[in-house]
């Protein structure tokens, strides 16, 4: 039984005091409350492109030794509402010679393509807004709508680099497209399932249990699938469609007011989404180590509650840790010459991709689940994963105090300031 | 070999050329007669003896006859040459009819001559028989008149805009519609994509226009349009006079405003014959130097955000903040910063500045590093810069390229050290060249690669200047500057290469002409030729890789 | 699962979609409009394959005609040179021969439909179709799937080899294309 | 002088494809933990107008060539700063009384037009004209961006064989324009202007000293 339906018989019976399955109008208050549900599921998606867009540019402030925007609201967390109505109340500009249907669409189509994402993404053990049985295909299908978006922003705008643009983008989507579905064919090959929460299921809460500790070739999958997914979402180093620095921005060029801010929307909710795929897909999505999801289903009341906060907090943490890496990446990488985004595809993402979903296809012949030899492969790849997270560590420890005693003979302050400590 | 020399060789070669041999100027100049410039031309350039491959400057200067002479007056074009190899130069001049003043091209023999004949046909008439497209360059294709010329009066309007600013406060406000002032509609070529990148463009690094060409993403042709900040500095020179035009200086190269001061105060101290005190030399370097750090850091950091990259940027921005807080301490400005005098600075540097200085270069090496690690190896960023827009030694030098994107190619020249100024053969500093660290000798790589290497020199040569810097006087007192009629040409190594000042003197306290010679404005003549087949990106990444800074190359 | 008349308002959008995108394709005289129309005709065809418990095929559609074929047809016509005229560059050839095919093919569609199911069937059950689609293109038409695939393979390379001998051209200032990753 | 190119290798393509691996990844992990470590570091930069630690202008050196302010009761009226001034943005007239003594009837600084190179104030023999450092300069009009430094008719110029102390920097413009420059500081802190009220000079003029210090 699905949550909507749930919650509307609820309704039925506490409101109007009925049996929601002779009343007349049960559909007619399931009609009402899936309006709702699509209505909260918008603004759950303009809530975390808002705050995406703040922390993206807090980071990006503290990278490069600036503070970000901090003066609307404690912190400048509302800063994403000041520029939402500031972007509200510019003028929405349509050039003259533009292709006015195509141009005036072109951004709800963009915006429809991400939002249409969130409808399979499991956020906690229950909540789901449809756990389809092609969850996974869907996820690809719907994106897909997005690259249409794009060449119709591009076309329509009738200026050459917005043409630019948007060629650029579907060039690159429609390429990516492969590798990031190869990767993630490794995962549905282990699940067995193209449900999401499938997915979610099969894997556990500790990360030895995760997909992407269960062999070097679910490893390898993990950051190929990463690398197509930026590159999916038009991020550095594959942010040819809006580069800036050679073709102004690209798609977006002539956008200006509310439009402009639905290209900006989406491109904040694919990083949400793209970290959230790789967050069920990969790292063990919404699983609570030690408990097992059917006894958070068999729980009652207030504990099913909690439950369900925790599972959805896990998710949150895991994505928002990969969006903030999909951030750190954008302000640290540059960007790719459009003929090295194809080689970086045909020539190495599609190869090794395919080899990947080989290799797990071998290891699932060879390799029972659960037998001694499994229990080394995921110790080892646990240990691998350590490994990279302690180096890297010990790298950004070393880069610190590189300068630290020299900045305080140049300053006469000292050099450390965590992230926390927030001006 | 002296031009002296040089003049023996040449009238051998071709008698009757040469008309008169001016050795009593401080840069001896020949005088051909104008139809036998060319082979003379050809004969300085191919001749092994003499290997002339690097046309430094043309120029013209306008001389009309003066009311109570019954000399004719007349045009002089005027060509410094200059051989690498052989380490000589010379000056060559012809004089024009002022009516008609008409002389053969010489850009088929030296490419870099294109625009400098395109510039002297702008500002002085002068035609060039024979040039492949004489069009104006600086100034828009429908302004009337010459303004270099002597006679030239400045129109008060051009098409209802108002030429000067007392004008526009008197209306209140400039005129509604600004005409399209340069000629972007130039035949499109067939099956190609006409685009226009600039003149307000991310990667132009300034007021610069490219007609583009483009098959795809596959450039055809890139050609540079410039003249957008145009602000006529030379003319400007001639009438403000010599201590006037300092500030001016600043602001044809606004990142290394000490070098053309520093090329300013050389060329009229030169006319003068005025000694600068040790003090004051070292202020100079110090200052110099730290203008080039800062200007290099501008332009590698801009190279990354201009392909993307946009943090290395900031962070260099970040450590040239802190040259500007010194240099504001030096000279009271962050860019324009107007600190030589000629006879000295304007002020000394104190103690607790150099103090500073210190402290900042032991911070900012291991931040070099840091760079290096963040952006300088890193794989996508060498990919986008190795083997990418390649300059030949022999191209570079024929194009007229200097600085940095000269010695890129493999061509080890450094003003500082080869034809050495101030106090700069005290120091011991090594001239970098590119050394193909990624790709081929000349790539785009290199040439980013030679610029961080320079800073490493530079900082090399402030630690030493700053051990030696000796008591003393920062300035002596010189009186305002009338020097005799005479001609010098002033070089120093600025961050964009040779910065010369020619400067024609007349006996009053103003320039006769002068004329700034700067690299940026040769840089630009070499992408036309760069450009076919390089891809949009790329062109960003050349244009990056040239370091091109838009008011030098129009002044 | 969803109530019956919800279901039916969504069943005649979706159809109505593919109506009147179809319409659109045939009807609009810029070519570009034209291939953008196509994007609701398949999006309302996923919808009918929804509707009929073709989970996976309605993703599929959505995902093959819309990410790929859709896209394609719009970089074919974008690429195209002389794509400047293309406000109006689908030119009717005539009503009347159309009006004449129109009236031909929906009488036999029609004939068709009525002939074959006549009346209404029940939907069949919301059941997952995405195993069932494996097995049999696994098993009972491996060899029409093998077939189709090679047929593929030989389009791709077809077009490799055409676009390769263009693109293989020096380009205009005789700057061989850079071999670099 | 001329290098010979030396011809390019072709390394092995197995070498080389995995090569390109193996340096995109470690590059880019190079990069990532660079960037990491800025999040543990000071920020560079401060919060313009309003959260500073102290006005910006008392961060300049005192060498900062700021806005142009002049001292009247120390200018004798040489012009010299309005001849080496490139740009003749100084403009000066007096006018003289039948008994000898000069008056001024302008002083006028166009800071549109200045381009605060120095020379004027390095010209200045009397230290009366100086740059100051305020550089907060923007007003709503061009005509606002004439400083006009005499404030009332009748002020006499200054013999040089008398003169008095130079008033603090900065002090005439802000008395000048009032605000200038200063308008936007919400959290101004309380601390008196750079001078403590200084005894009014004995100027030519008299004992009245009308600006102050505002």
């Amino acid at each position: 039984m699905n949550i909507i339906q749930h919650v509307a018989n609820l309704l039925i019976r506490s409101v109007f005091h009925a049996d929601p399955a002779s009343w007349p109008w049960t559909w007619l208050v399931q009609a009402v409350v899936i309006g709702i549900a699509a209505f909260l599921a918008f603004a759950f998606v303009a809530i975390f492109a808002g705050p995406v867009s703040w922390i993206e540019r807090r980071i990006a402030g503290r990278i490069q030794s600036r503070i970000g925007p901090n003066r609307v609201g404690p912190q400048g967390v509302l800063q994403w509402l000041a520029d939402g109505v500031k972007c509200w109340l510019k003028e929405d500009l349509v050039p003259a010679a533009a292709d006015r249907p195509l141009f005036l669409a072109a951004p709800y189509l963009v915006f429809t393509g991400m939002f249409g994402a969130f409808v399979v993404l499991p956020f906690g053990a229950q909540v789901v807004a449809a756990d389809l049985n092609v969850g996974i295909l869907y996820l690809l299908a719907i994106t897909s709508l997005v690259v249409v978006g794009l060449l119709m922003a591009g076309w329509g705008s009738n200026s050459k680099w917005a043409l630019f643009g948007g060629v650029r983008s579907a060039a690159q989507l429609v390429s990516y497209e492969v590798p990031s579905a190869f990767s993630l064919l490794c995962v549905v090959l282990l699940a067995g399932t193209l449900s999401t929460q499938g997915i979610v299921a099969a894997q556990g809460g500790w990360p030895w249990d995760w997909f992407i500790f269960r062999n070097p070739f679910m490893f390898a999958a993990f950051f190929l699938y990463f690398t197509a997914a930026i590159a999916e979402g038009n991020r550095t180093p594959f942010d040819l469609p809006e580069a800036e620095s050679e073709i102004v921005a690209g798609y977006n060029i002539e956008y200006s007011g509310m439009r402009f801010l639905f290209f900006l929307f989406a491109e904040w909710a694919n990083i949400w989404i793209m970290a959230a795929i790789s967050a069920f897909a990969f790292l063990g999505g919404w699983q609570i180590p030690g408990i097992a999801p059917e006894q958070i289903a068999a729980t009652k009341g207030w504990e099913f509650v909690g439950w369900q906060a925790l599972s959805w907090t896990i998710f949150l943490v895991k994505a928002t840790f990969l969006v903030f890496v999909v951030i750190q990446i954008r302000w640290t990488l540059p960007r790719l010459r459009v003929d090295q985004l194809m080689i970086t595809c045909w020539k190495y993402l599609v190869p090794l991709s395919m080899l990947m979903v080989l290799g797990v296809l071998v290891l699932l012949a060879l390799v029972p689940e659960g037998g001694g030899a499994d229990t080394i492969l995921r110790g080892a790849m646990v240990g691998l994963g350590l490994a990279v997270v302690l180096v890297s560590a010990l790298r950004v420890r070393r880069t610190f105090r590189v300068d630290r005693e020299h900045y305080r003979e140049m300053e006469g302050r000292d050099l450390w300031y965590p992230p926390y400590r927030l001006p | 070999m002296t031009p002296a020399e040089i003049r023996e060789r040449v009238s051998a070669a071709c008698p009757g050329a040469v008309e008169e041999f001016q050795a009593d100027l401080l840069d001896p100049v020949l005088r051909l007669r104008p139809d036998r410039l060319r082979e003379v031309c050809r004969f300085l350039r191919d001749d092994p003896g003499l290997r002339l491959h690097y046309l430094r400057l043309v120029t013209g200067i306008d001389r009309p006859a003066a009311a109570d002479s019954e000399t004719p007056g007349g045009i002089d074009v005027v060509y410094h040459l200059w051989s690498y190899e052989l380490r000589h130069g010379c000056q060559l001049r012809v004089r024009l009819d002022r009516a008609n003043p008409v002389v053969e091209t010489v850009s088929d023999l030296w490419p870099d001559a294109n625009w400098y004949e395109r510039e002297c046909f702008d500002l002085l008439g002068v035609t060039f028989a024979g040039h492949p497209g004489l069009t104006r360059l600086l100034m828009p294709a429908d302004w009337v008149g010459h303004p270099l010329r002597k006679d030239y009066a400045r129109p008060e309007r051009y098409h209802g805009l108002p030429t000067s600013r007392a004008t526009v406060l008197a209306e209140g406000r400039a005129a509604e519609v600004a005409p399209a002032m340069h000629d972007t509609k130039a035949q499109p070529i067939e099956g190609y994509l006409r685009l226009n990148m600039g003149p307000h463009h991310p990667a132009t690094h300034g007021v610069i226009n490219f007609l583009l060409e483009t098959d795809g993403e596959i450039l055809k042709k890139a050609t540079p349009d410039v003249g957008y900040l145009h602000r006529g500095i030379e003319k400007l020179a001639e009438q403000v006079g010599y201590v006037g035009t300092m500030p001016y200086t600043d602001r044809v190269d606004y990142l290394g405003a000490m070098f053309t001061n520093h090329g300013w105060a050389l060329a009229v101290e030169k006319l003068l014959g005025v000694e600068v005190p040790r003090r004051a030399e070292f202020c100079r370097v110090i200052a110099s130097e730290l203008n080039r750090i800062a200007s290099h850091l501008i332009s590698t950091g801009s190279l990354a955000m201009d392909l993307g990259a946009f943090t290395p940027f900031l962070h260099w921005i970040r450590e040239r903040e802190t040259i500007n807080d010194i240099m504001e301490r030096i000279c009271g400005a962050r860019l324009t910063y107007n600190y030589l005098r000629f006879g000295g600075v304007s002020r000394d540097i104190d103690p607790e500045t150099l103090d500073k200085i210190k402290h900042w270069i032991d911070h900012f090496e291991p931040m070099m590093d840091e760079f290096d690690r963040l952006i300088s190896s890193n794989e996508i960023f060498v990919r986008r810069l190795a083997g990418v827009a390649v300059i030949s030694p022999a191209d570079a030098i024929a194009y007229g390229l200097v600085g940095p994107n000269l010695r890129a190619s493999g061509v080890a020249w450094d003003t500082r050290r080869d034809e050495p100024y101030s106090i700069y053969p005290e120091f011991a500093f090594d001239v970098v060249t590119g050394r193909a660290v990624h790709g081929t000798l000349g790539d785009a790589y290199d040439r980013y690669d030679c610029r961080l290497r320079e800073i490493k020199e530079s900082l090399k040569i402030l630690r030493q200047a700053m051990a030696a810097i000796p008591e003393g006087e920062a300035r002596v007192k010189v009186p305002r500057p009338k020097p005799a009629a005479n001609e010098v040409y002033a070089r120093v190594e600025g961050p964009r290469g040779e910065c010369g000042f020619y400067v024609v003197s007349d006996g009053t306290e103003k320039p006769y002409r002068a004329r700034f010679r700067t690299g940026s404005f040769t840089a630009m003549t070499i992408i036309e030729h760069l450009s076919p087949g390089l891809m949009l990106a790329d062109l960003v990444a050349l244009i990056g890789s040239l370091d091109v800074i838009a008011p030098e190359i129009d002044r | 699962m969803i109530p019956e008349p919800v279901r039916a308002l969504l069943f005649y959008l979706c159809a109505g979609l593919a109506l009147a995108g179809g319409c659109w394709v045939a009807f609009a005289r810029n070519i570009v409009h034209s291939a953008f129309a196509l994007l609701a005709t398949f999006a309302g065809v996923a919808g009918l394959y929804a509707f009929l418990s073709a989970d996976f095929l309605a993703v599929v559609q959505l995902m093959i005609y819309v990410g790929g074929v859709l896209v394609l047809i719009l970089f074919a016509l974008m690429l195209t040179s002389r794509i400047e005229e293309a406000r109006v560059s689908n030119p009717t050839i005539g009503l009347v021969p159309g009006a004449v095919v129109l009236i031909a093919v929906s009488a036999l569609l029609v004939y068709a439909c009525v002939k074959e199911f006549g009346g209404t069937t029940d939907l069949p059950p919301g059941e997952p179709t995405t195993a069932g689609i494996g097995d049999a293109l696994l098993s009972r038409y491996v060899l029409p799937f093998e077939v189709i695939s090679v047929l593929l393979l030989a389009v791709l390379l077809g077009a490799v080899t055409i676009a390769g001998g263009r693109l293989r051209k020096p380009a205009p200032g005789g700057k061989p294309g850079k071999e670099r990753p | 002088m001329v290098p010979a190119v030396p011809p390019p290798v072709r390394p092995n393509p197995v070498r080389a494809y995995f090569g390109n691996i193996r340096r995109a990844v470690s590059s880019t992990f190079e990069g990532m933990t660079v960037t990491m470590s800025w999040l543990f570091r000071r920020p560079s930069t401060i919060q313009y107008p309003d959260r500073t630690e102290k006005p910006v202008r008392e961060m300049l050196p005192e060498t900062y060539r700021g806005l142009l302010e002049v001292d009247l009761s120390r200018c004798t009226a040489c012009l010299l700063c309005a001849k080496t001034c490139p740009l003749g943005c100084i403009s000066i007239e007096t006018c003289k009384h039948p008994d000898g003594a000069r008056e001024f009837q302008t002083f006028d600084i166009d800071n549109g037009l200045c381009m605060f190179c120095g020379l004027c104030a390095e010209a200045c023999n009397f230290d009366a004209l100086a740059h100051t450092r305020e550089f907060e300069a923007s007003v709503s009009s061009a005509e606002q961006l004439t400083v006009r430094f005499v404030d009332r008719p009748g002020r006499l110029v200054a013999k040089a064989k008398d003169l008095p102390p130079r008033r603090p920097r900065g002090s005439i413009l802000a008395a000048l324009i009032p605000g200038f420059g200063r308008r936007r500081r919400r959290a101004a802190p309380p601390e008196p202007p750079a001078s403590p009220a200084p005894a009014p000079a004995a100027g030519a003029e008299g004992p009245e000293n009308p600006e102050g210090t505002a």
